[in-house]
């Protein structure tokens, strides 16, 4: 049952991607790419972290894809400008290299991913996994230098942001 | 099997049901009151004092002809309002209406569901309702509809950040994201006096967000002549319509959760007490549309950021320094 | 949960191989950015996958860096695509060949 | 904010920097408002109390035998600046004046009230119906019959 949920969320994902990908209408593009956001958001849900999960869909899909449709509003592209069919230029030499770098990547997760695992959840530990209080303790705890840095990063992006946008 | 499937079941249908009839008086009342505070009557021709009239409208919508515009974009004009009226209805999920009753010898709890993120879920869906909203603007191939699309995107990024630092000012009060817990938490005292700086800049940007007066930039008649729905028609609009009248619904009953107490009052039933809340909230949305003109579009967006977001911040700290040194 | 790890993570492969696909073909900036998009969340599912395998919280501190890194992307990426639009009137990606303005 | 800093909106002066009395003083009269009596009439069933000197639909008066007033003088047909009253005079046999035919078109008529001062008899008068509907143009076109009694016709809502 669990696994036929994920096939199907999975194949969801990759035909949301691939619309990304072929759709000609840049809003139709980022469109599918909410979709996307959205079937990833399902799928942490059944890796039992509801707090990612909701994460997912108010940054993604609230904040970064509301702006990323704001810029193409903004900057009036309803048709696809001076690139033609996203078809065309398809199968290059190149990609196919990179598509067979990548299949070696999905046999390599497939075959190595038991030795990852440090050994089976007790149910218990299970419930309380993906609660708030378990990525607060560890953010506010090891992991407050790195948070602290983010917060810098997100500032510098503000102000990077605000000048690039005030400079003409 | 009656624990897991029969008694939800009931439960939504009941729910869902009592909640979107209160939403379509919604409509009713929002005509009733703008009406009466302009000294008008408001519907008063089907039924007694109009109170068929949502029935009527729907009627009425149903049967129209369902109009699409030649250089629209057919399946986005489709879909935006199904993205609005679903993404609305599905906050319903998450409101707890009362405190838990005993019937037939069980433990009943009058919310759907408690998410340990209910909060998180509230504010995540009311911005992809907007979707609606933007896309419906942007399908429309009009200008106008445009213009209203690109505003209520541009609302939707500014006012969601007052917003959810107003509503983490109150987590932090009550220590949970679960809607339940913070009513619990109030039980004693309202989050309304605790935090009246949240309390206020939550009004202020859960009005923008709605969409209503005086911050209804996608909209503005008189600047846009009604701008995201100018093309849309029949059905379609009303899910927009009700999509608008389901997020106030949904706005009053979270300040009633957030601040005024939730279910927590003197003598009355939990549930009765909530729905007198809402209705106020409900009633003070539509007491303020009546009242103020709308913002110039650039007054708005400096209410938020020079304002209102500032504040929201320091309310933050400042309820982070007192519980650090005095609780 | 666990015996569907393998699952998740040929997904995630897939996930990750088409986001990079899509930016390597694709010549409109903003959906080569959605495609970068698409391979964050690749990169993401990777590392809730393994936290949750772990019972670790380190995995999901990474997913929401990796959220902020996404945000802070998408605010000075597109400042820069407004700004490239307004300079050249374009956002093919081929267009832009020259390093100064 | 500077208190001698004062803008000018719509003829009233109002210090700048003002913002939270002001809006609570426009709260406070919509809500005063609410509670008051609305002023406007439910049209059908209310309506509002006309002027003395209206004048609405015209009315053929008759004497106390049930007999119509008129002499047929065609003094009103002559007055009437749109021409909308036409006459057909008849004699009987006593050479009492009637008049056979008595018709106006409303539609024509501008209710200037000149064919009631006009009439030597009294026999026409403008009443006070304003709201006459109907759906066809020759509707509008009262004989003498529908001229006995314009009352009938006032709009009471369906």
């Amino acid at each position: 049952m669990e696994t036929m949920a994920i096939l199907f969320l999975g194949v969801l994902a990759i035909a949301t991607a691939f619309l990304v990908i072929f759709s000609k209408n840049t809003v139709h593009s980022a469109l599918w790419m909410v979709g996307n956001c959205f079937v990833l958001a399902v799928l942490f849900l059944m890796l039992n972290s509801q707090f990612i999960a909701i994460l997912q869909v108010i940054v993604y899909a609230g904040a970064i894809m509301m702006f990323i449709l704001y810029a193409i509003m903004m900057l009036n592209l309803r048709r696809e400008q001076d690139e033609g069919d996203p078809r065309k230029n398809l199968v290059t030499g190149r990609i196919l290299l990179v598509l067979l770098f990548f299949t070696g990547l999905v046999i390599m997760g497939v075959g190595f991913s038991p030795i990852a695992l440090k050994g089976r959840m007790a149910s218990q530990a299970v419930a309380q996994f993906g609660e708030v209080n378990l990525i607060a303790d560890y953010i506010f705890s090891e992991g407050l230098i790195p948070f602290e840095l983010v917060s810098v990063l997100l500032t510098a992006a503000v102000v990077g942001a605000v000048y690039i946008a005030k400079k003409n | 099997m009656i624990d897991f499937f029969i008694i939800p079941v009931v439960k939504l249908t009941i729910i869902f049901s009592i909640c979107l009839f209160l939403i379509a008086y919604a409509t009713w009342l929002e005509r009733k009151v703008l009406g009466h505070i302009q000294l008008r009557y408001g519907p008063m021709r089907v039924g007694w004092h109009g109170l068929l009239q949502p029935i009527a409208d729907g009627v009425k919508n149903f049967f129209k002809e369902d109009v699409v515009p030649d250089n629209a974009d057919k399946a986005v004009f489709v879909i935006a309002p199904v993205i609005s009226i679903s993404a609305a209805i599905i906050l319903l999920a998450v409101i707890p209406f009362g405190e838990p009753i005993h019937m037939f010898g069980k433990e009943i709890t009058l919310y759907i569901a408690n998410p340990s993120i209910g909060i998180l879920f509230i504010l995540g869906f009311a911005t992809l309702g907007s979707y609606g909203t933007i896309l419906g603007g942007w399908s429309s191939g009009n200008k106008y509809g445009y213009m209203g699309g690109l505003r209520a995107s541009a609302m939707i990024i500014s006012y969601e950040l007052s917003m959810a630092f107003a509503v983490i000012s109150v987590v932090m009060m009550s220590g949970s994201f679960s809607l339940v817990d913070i009513v619990t938490d109030q039980e004693t005292i309202w989050n309304c006096l605790r935090q009246p700086v949240a309390f206020l800049v939550f009004l202020i940007s859960g009005t923008a967000e709605l969409n209503r007066t005086p911050f209804d930039m996608p909209e503005a008649e008189s600047e846009l002549c009604c701008g995201y729905n100018v093309e849309y028609s029949s059905m379609k609009f009303a899910l927009f319509f009700l999509a608008e009248y389901t997020h106030m619904f949904v706005f009053g009953a979270l300040v009633t959760t957030l601040f005024l107490g939730g279910w927590h009052g003197p003598w009355l039933p939990g549930v009765v007490w909530f729905f007198i809340k809402t209705f106020l909230i409900v009633f003070a949305c539509i007491w303020v549309r009546a009242t103020f003109p709308r913002l110039r579009y650039d007054k708005v967006m400096k209410l938020e950021w020079k304002f209102l977001l500032p504040v929201a911040v320091l309310n933050l700290v400042a309820t982070g320094g007192v519980m650090l040194f005095f609780i | 949960m666990t015996e569907h790890q393998s699952i998740y993570l040929a997904l995630a492969a897939v996930l990750f191989a088409v986001g990079a696909f899509g930016a390597l073909t694709r010549k409109n900036a903003i959906v080569v950015f959605l495609c970068v998009e698409i391979m964050l969340g690749a990169v993401n599912l990777v590392f809730i996958v393994f936290a949750s395998a772990n019972q670790s919280a380190e995995g999901l501190f990474m997913v929401m860096c990796v959220m902020a890194v996404a945000g802070a992307e998408a605010a000075v990426g597109l400042a820069i695509f407004v700004h490239l639009y307004r300079k050249t009137g374009t956002i093919n990606i081929d267009k832009y060949n020259l390093l100064k303005w | 904010m500077e208190k001698s800093d004062i803008v000018n909106v719509s003829g009233r002066r109002v210090e700048k920097g003002r913002y939270v009395a002001p809006l609570l003083k426009g709260l406070a009269y919509t809500l005063k408002n609410f509670f008051s009596r609305p002023v406007t009439l439910q049209y059908p069933q209310e309506k509002t109390e006309r002027s003395k000197r209206w004048r609405g639909l015209h009315r053929l008066n008759v004497d106390e035998n049930g007999k119509l007033k008129c002499v047929a003088c065609g003094l009103c047909a002559r007055i009437c600046p749109s021409q909308a009253i036409t006459i057909i005079p008849y004699e009987d046999e006593g050479g009492t004046r009637y008049p056979k035919k008595f018709v106006i078109d409303e539609l024509r008529c501008i209710y200037c009230g000149f064919c009631q001062e006009a009439c030597p008899k009294g026999a026409i008068s403008l009443t006070q119906v304003y709201d006459y509907i109907d759906y066809h143009r020759s509707d509008f076109i009262f004989d003498i019959e529908k001229l006995k009694n314009p009352k009938q016709f006032e709009f009471k809502g369906k």
